[in-house]
């Protein structure tokens, strides 16, 4: 364990390369850009690759390609950016081709406020590609912990083979922090399971599998002369309307996920054992929230955390565990996002606190907003 | 020294790289030889370059939580604009650095002003502009007691640009000796 | 071997048009890489949408159907990754020119090793005849009722502007030729490109009386002259003309991926 | 397409010059063909003609009705978008 | 009043003609063609304009800059377009110009089924974009409520400035039906405000206004050299970061909406008094939801239909009101997604009929499903 | 009338740096406005996203900021709107080029009527440096830090071939035939492109030896060389350098909303 | 003619314009003269263009709530593959018309089935192949009870192309007496 | 900038040739001017300089040395990236 003084979008990069990652694509944007600056000084001295596309679709496209030819592949960008990434989002989900994509979160709508922090785009990492796509997303608020998400970003993304999100917001990308970087040996990498060689193609119907699993499907280059699609197909990859193939495959894509989102779920509970009011928050509110749970803490106020850092899927059981039927406050950098997940699966009102101005909430609005619920 | 549970600084300047150095030495610094955390966050912004700027610097005995200022409890600048510009959220009792050819008069008996010429200082006595960073950050190291002398000195020759070693540890013994 | 090594029989009959030029560029194709003895293992061949984009379900090698526009984009990554392998591209002229002009740009710009065939049948075929960049002027198709007033691309001319360093054009109506080029595309070292003039009979031909392929290929026929008859003939004579043949062809400027492996070592990576 | 056929096949009698005399084989896989008679239209010595087939869904499918005019170049297959024809030589004297 | 046989397709475009749109521009893509198609027929005999633009963001794109102009201006696309013009909705919402969006539902992700009907970007619609910001949605089911809503959608875009999305499916695009056509002078057209001439621009302060009132901004040309701003902007559309000025426009722009919203609601009840069961449907699929109805009350069940033709801003209040404690049944050509807000609204449990291969749910289905729900 | 009656005087001082050619630029177009009388309110005048985008806020017309790389796309739905009046769109080399590379080759393929600036500083100002598709190769930018590979467009010969019916280019450092060049462009009926090569000394300079905008300014002077004087050099002598002055001009060919108010009267529609 | 509450009908072919003009001209024609409400729906597809395709028409004497066929009362088929492929929902009791020369045998007696050379009709005995689908719609109103002679005498010159009338009228007769 | 100014105000004082008498009345908005030099840099008679302005965020601001050596040629006006500067002609004689 090395402790390094560095910035989120820094953390990221070389989580990135230790989580085994040899390929970036991507196109500048604040306030992700130095993510993408430290990738092209990083990848090229472990011989891997570092372009800068003509623009956000092309990044997301070139990052598929190179996925699909055998790399972990990556792309960052923010807001504007993500919304041009959505098409190709969809098509990775759809194809079931693993890829790391990070999204920076600025203040939107539109170009909005480019180097002020937000959380307006986590609607937007579950719903904003067109059709039924199942996704993962993960918010992760501290720096050690954006790095070792990171790693855990690629390790989702190569082991069910789909596109996975991770969401940080300007503060965490431009923050200077102590990130603790574990020695190689002490993490664990997934790698991409892949068909052995020499099968027969047309025997091992790559997509057909156990409803719960990943795909098994082959790389580029491996001897399978395989077709990856982007039309509705079956179970060889090849285009289909027939609507019970279809069916078929659309569910095999959300159960993989579905399955498994106990696995994928991952939530920080702070103090909640005997908490009268239970803080959601993520990403950096939630360290403004944490802050303000000590100070009101020490003044004998019962308030705790939950911290959701998988956003999506989102932790239903988790969070209804964890809450009960104590008071919930709800704070997000947005005008209300997660909140419609929050009331949805508690089925109840909660208390809320919403800012998207370009500033913070601080751990005073907290404790302020906080003694008024109690 | 006294025991740090939490302490907010502010360095802020004109142009800048300089000053957002000296917060990023400051804070790699404590974490380096006080095991303590810290994180600083330069300003970004799409707006003028060349503008004022600043970095803040947050340490703290524990893990950090919000990682922003909010009572800043030392304050260094370097030019009349940034000063003012970014003069929010200080601390009453405050110790405040001033480059006193670059800042106009400032009292206030809320804050501890110290008046200092440190671009001249820089430029003049040790002779290369540049070393404002390392100046001001062992001005900041002495006044804060964030740091000593001898850790400053182990410090700042590694992390430095080569061939700049010595002229950094001239500023650092100044630094030191000019409050 | 044979070229029919490269194709997937079993997904035969394709999807195309009975007379389709496609299913003639698509056996060109594949006859250049029989001839090349590449094999299908090592070949990336890339699509996008369109009724051109079909191609990738039917030939035999690792294949992608990505999205309308887009297939370069997505063939620049895989190249990168492994640039030893072959990466061949097949885009429409909507694909390739309208969407996908940025990317058709930018790729021929890099001059990264891959080959481009763009099958320019001047419509969009799939989504039932919508003008194109390279639809006729005066055009009727589905969204130009009363006829098409936007000026074409010329494909080769672009392609050399933006920096491609083999750039020609051949008719479907000469398969053989085609072919040849084709092939000689796959042997340069760099961005090529084909344009491939191909009849789309069912959505341009019959909306503009040339109701049937074989009159809308007799139609292509007395449109097209070969470079080296145009050039004996006067500027008049081949004034409406697409002349057929190899504009560009720049053995000099290096190769996107070849510079890529010299920048990993000036960063002291080891590939 | 019945008129153009019609048309096509007139035309194409009239190609067929002096037989060949070659031992060609000319296989149409009716199961790919799709009546688009291309393969009719480039053949330079009209080997090939349209003819009505109710099996297939276009209705009519190329056959070589004139095989002895065959050259064995080849455009009928380079030209047959759908991978429908094959030219063979028979062992000479069979 | 007139009865035509036309498809959803040329329905939008003949009411998009009447609403007094006079510019379209789109690209092609099934199962929208059509709509663009007849534009490009209609819209020259009334000396309007259409463009089929290079791509779907610069459709999107030409729309906003023709309305700016003065025009009403209006965009058509399915998924994967849909996605592409997610940049450019936040940007209309941004600038608060109106503009139509239609977006003719197909299977996805990705290229997905092309020719067959879903209802999968129903959630994107409200989401699809980075950023907060204020969206209106309308799904008619029929083909006279095609027409209107379309006129609506119109009236809605120009009265609130704001982008309007028009969500059908590729049946009710694709299926020709009969139109009852109203006479110009049945139908009332909004016509946007613009301020009167001759005002000085640094007085009247356009962004400035009452909470819930629209902006009143000048069109481009009108003579007050009004700048039109993507990034976050003060009362005169200037950039901003002032986080007061940045939240006090954010606040207008939801409000608008927002205080509004009972007028901007619409739904059908069907035979709601006496139901047990109420199916919660909308597009196409609450046709086959209305005959289900139909059928299962000719067997003395007790069903009735709560059908919304506003989906954005999302009709809590009409919906709690008319089912109550009642069953609910959500049926959807997806994989389930306005079901989110139905569990969320009504804060409990519902049952669920979902279809996502391409194929319509059909009465018989409903039928069944009910049978074993009552 | 003066110039200065086109500049948003009170939001002045500008948000450009100290010594960026951007603000010589603008004031080279607002004099090309009034030179040319145009009413302010009769000028449209949309940017993209980047330092040079940032224009839009300072131009006393109407104006739109709109997004990175799209400003021609909304300049088309004004122009068609609207096609007396006159449409200007500044986009910097990255958003013309780069993201939006693509509306530019089809703006230039249909020859619309509007005016188009690219201030190329070949890099990416706004967002920190990093590398165009301009850059010079071998420099080192935020995402080069070995230095560049990509070969770069020629902005001229991309235009002219994708059917820009005015092509023309000027440097920074030539401020009075900067404007006369773009006052040209502004009476020209079509899609005209004038390339403005620009300083960015703080984001491109810095990282290359090239420290403050005068040095930067005497490295651009060093590099050009107008077009009448280069017909006198040898063509050795000239290969690094970077010509100015008009390059393509077409008086012929139809410009885009003329023929769609032809179109309209073919369609019998009044207009 | 019966009073009609819900009837469904189905035309397929090859290539198919012609039969999916008479789908069309179906709706018109009924909601013009009967006051009925329809629909049709021609199969869209992004596969083979010229390869088999169909029209479903839905008539109903209330507004048409769900737009699919479930039970097709009426099918007229002019192609083997075509009959074949969209075979489906066929309703006990069925109409089915299919043309004799280019649909093989086909004999269930749960069908009401009728052979007609419908293309060769058209083209030998009314002389252009066009009118194929007039001469269905014809045959269709016949058999079903749909429309009369009259309506249709006054309906088709109005529908079809100028210049076409007369052909189609004789095709609109030729079609009443066929059957 | 510090360096690169001295050096650029020595090299321009070169330029002073001959006083050019005309009656030039050269304003530099202080609020507009941010310090670039690129006036300096342009004028071909040196009449600019950049001097010592503690006011001026940038520490320096052009100033008009020289008026007597101005051509009125607005190169300087011209180049100002930030229209801080106007030339006058002062009415003759006055
Ligand atoms: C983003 C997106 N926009 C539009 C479409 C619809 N679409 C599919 S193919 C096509 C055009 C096909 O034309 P072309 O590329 O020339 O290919 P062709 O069919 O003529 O071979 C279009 C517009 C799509 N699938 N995706
Ligand atoms: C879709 C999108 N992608 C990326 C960005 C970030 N961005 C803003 S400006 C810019 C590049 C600016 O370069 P250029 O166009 O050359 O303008 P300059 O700043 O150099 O004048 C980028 C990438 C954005 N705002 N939107
Ligand atoms: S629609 Fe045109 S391009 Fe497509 S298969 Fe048919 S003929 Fe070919
Ligand atoms: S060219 Fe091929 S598909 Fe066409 S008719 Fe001949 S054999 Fe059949
Ligand atoms: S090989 Fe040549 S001659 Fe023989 S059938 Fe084919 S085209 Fe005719
Ligand atoms: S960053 Fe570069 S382009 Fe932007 S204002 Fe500064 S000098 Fe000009
Ligand atoms: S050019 Fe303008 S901004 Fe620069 S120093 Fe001179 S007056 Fe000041
Ligand atoms: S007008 Fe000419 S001579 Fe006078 S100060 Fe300006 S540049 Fe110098
Ligand atoms: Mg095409
Ligand atoms: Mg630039």
């Amino acid at each position: 364990m090395r402790k390094v003084v560095m910035p989120g979008n820094e953390t990221i990069a070389h989580a990135a390369i230790a989580a085994g990652c040899r390929f970036y694509a991507g196109y500048p944007i604040t306030p992700s850009s130095e993510l993408a600056a430290e990738m092209s000084k990083l990848l090229p001295k472990v011989g891997g690759k570092f372009i800068q596309m003509e623009d956000e679709i092309a990044s997301m496209a070139a990052a598929i390609g190179a996925s699909v030819a055998g790399m972990k592949a990556m792309t960052a960008t923010s807001g504007p950016g993500f919304s041009l990434k959505q098409e190709h989002i969809g098509l990775a989900c759809m194809m079931e081709v693993p890829v790391v994509i990070v999204n920076v979160m600025r203040g939107g709508p539109s170009t909005g406020l480019p180097t002020h922090p937000a959380q307006g785009d986590v609607m937007q990492a579950r719903w904003g590609t067109h059709g039924d796509h199942p996704i993962i997303a993960l918010a992760p608020a501290f720096p050690t912990e954006i790095y070792m998400e990171t790693i855990r970003a690629f390790n989702l993304a190569e082991r069910f083979r789909n596109p996975v999100i991770l969401l940080i917001d300007e503060i965490l990308a431009h923050t200077y922090e102590v990130v603790e970087i574990p020695e190689p040996g002490e993490i664990t990498l997934e790698e991409r399971k892949l068909p052995p060689s020499g099968l027969n193609r047309l025997d091992f119907y790559t997509y057909n599998r156990r409803e719960g699993d990943p795909p098994l499907l082959p790389n580029f280059f491996q001897g399978y002369n395989f077709h990856f699609e982007s039309l509705a197909h079956d179970e060889m990859g090849f285009p289909t309307t027939d609507p019970e193939k279809v069916a078929y495959l659309a569910r095999l894509r959300e159960a993989k996920i579905e399955k498994h989102r106990e696995e994928i779920w991952k939530n920080e509970e702070y103090l909640l054992e005997d908490a009268e009011l239970v803080i959601f928050a993520y990403g950096s509110v939630a360290r403004a929230a944490k802050e303000a749970v000590n100070r009101l803490r020490a003044e004998g106020a019962k308030v705790g955390l939950f911290r959701p850092i998988t956003l999506w899927p989102f932790p239903e059981i988790p969070l209804k565990k964890a809450v009960g039927a104590r008071k919930v406050l709800v704070a997000e950098m947005n005008l209300g996002q997660m909140v419609y997940e929050v009331e949805r699966v508690l089925r109840r009102d909660v208390a809320t606190l919403f800012k998207a101005d370009g500033t913070p909430i601080s751990p005073v609005e907290f404790v302020e907003k906080i003694r008024g619920e109690l | 020294m006294k025991e740090i549970i939490h302490y907010e600084l502010r360095f802020s300047a004109i142009g800048g790289q300089g000053i957002i150095t000296a917060g990023a030495m400051l804070a790699e610094a404590v974490v380096q030889y006080k095991g303590l955390y810290a994180i600083h966050s330069p300003r970004y912004t799409a707006q003028v370059r060349g503008g004022p700027t600043k970095v803040d610097v947050v340490i703290d005995k524990n893990p950090i939580y919000f990682p922003k200022t909010t009572d800043v409890d030392y304050y260094l600048a370097t030019s009349e604009k940034s000063f003012r510009t970014y003069f929010q959220d200080i601390k009453e009792g405050a110790i405040i650095v001033l480059d006193s050819n670059l800042v106009e008069e400032f009292n206030d008996p809320k804050y501890r002003v110290y008046r200092i010429p440190l671009i001249e200082t820089a430029a003049k006595e040790i002779g290369n502009v540049v070393t404002v960073s390392t100046l001001s950050l062992a001005v900041t190291a002495k006044l804060t007691g964030l740091l000593s002398l001898e850790e400053l000195e182990d410090f700042i020759p590694k992390r430095v640009p080569k061939g700049y070693e010595d002229i950094n540890l001239k500023a650092v013994r100044l630094g030191f000796s000019l409050v | 071997m044979s070229y029919m090594d490269y194709v997937r029989t079993f997904k035969l009959p394709h999807s195309w048009c009975p007379g389709c030029g496609i299913g003639t560029i698509m056996q060109a194709i594949v006859r250049a890489f029989d001839a090349l003895k590449w094999k299908n293992e090592d070949i990336a061949f890339i699509t996008g949408i369109g009724c051109s984009g079909r191609m990738s379900t039917y030939i035999n090698t690792n294949t992608m159907h990505t999205t309308h526009g887009r297939p370069l984009a997505f063939a620049t990554g895989i190249k990168l990754a492994r640039p030893e392998k072959h990466v061949v591209v097949v885009s429409g002229d909507g694909d390739a020119l309208a969407i996908g002009g940025n990317h058709f740009i930018h790729a021929a710009r890099r001059n990264i090793d891959i080959k481009l065939i763009i099958i320019n049948n001047s419509v969009y075929g799939m989504t039932g005849g919508q003008v194109s960049p390279t639809t006729p002027q005066r055009f009727r198709t589905q969204t130009t009722p009363y006829g098409n007033i936007e000026p074409n691309f010329d494909v080769v001319k672009l392609a050399i502007a933006a920096g491609a360093t083999f750039v020609a054009r051949e008719s479907v109506t000469r398969p053989r030729n085609l072919e040849k080029l084709i092939e000689k595309s796959f042997q340069h070292k760099g961005f090529s490109v084909v344009e491939a003039i191909s009849n789309c009979h069912i959505n341009l031909g019959r909306r503009n009386k040339l109701k049937d392929q074989i009159t809308m290929l007799r139609w292509i026929n007395d449109r097209i002259i070969p470079m080296n008859v145009a050039r004996r003939k006067k500027p008049e004579e081949i004034k409406d003309k697409i002349i057929l043949g190899i504009f560009h062809e720049d053995k000099e400027r290096r190769e996107y991926t070849e510079l890529y492996d010299e920048l990993i070592q000036w960063a002291g990576g080891d590939k | 397409m019945g008129n153009v056929i019609e048309e096509l096949n007139l035309e194409i009698r009239k190609r067929r010059k002096k037989p060949y005399n070659k031992n060609a084989e000319i296989i149409i896989n009716p199961e790919l063909c799709k009546s688009c008679a291309l393969c009719v239209f480039v053949c330079p010595t009209g080997v090939l003609e349209m003819v009505e087939n109710k099996k297939n869904i276009y209705n009519y499918s190329a056959e070589a009705v004139a095989p002895e005019y065959c050259t064995l170049c080849n455009f009928c297959v380079y030209q047959c978008p759908d991978f429908a024809i094959e030219i063979k030589v028979k062992k000479e004297g069979k």
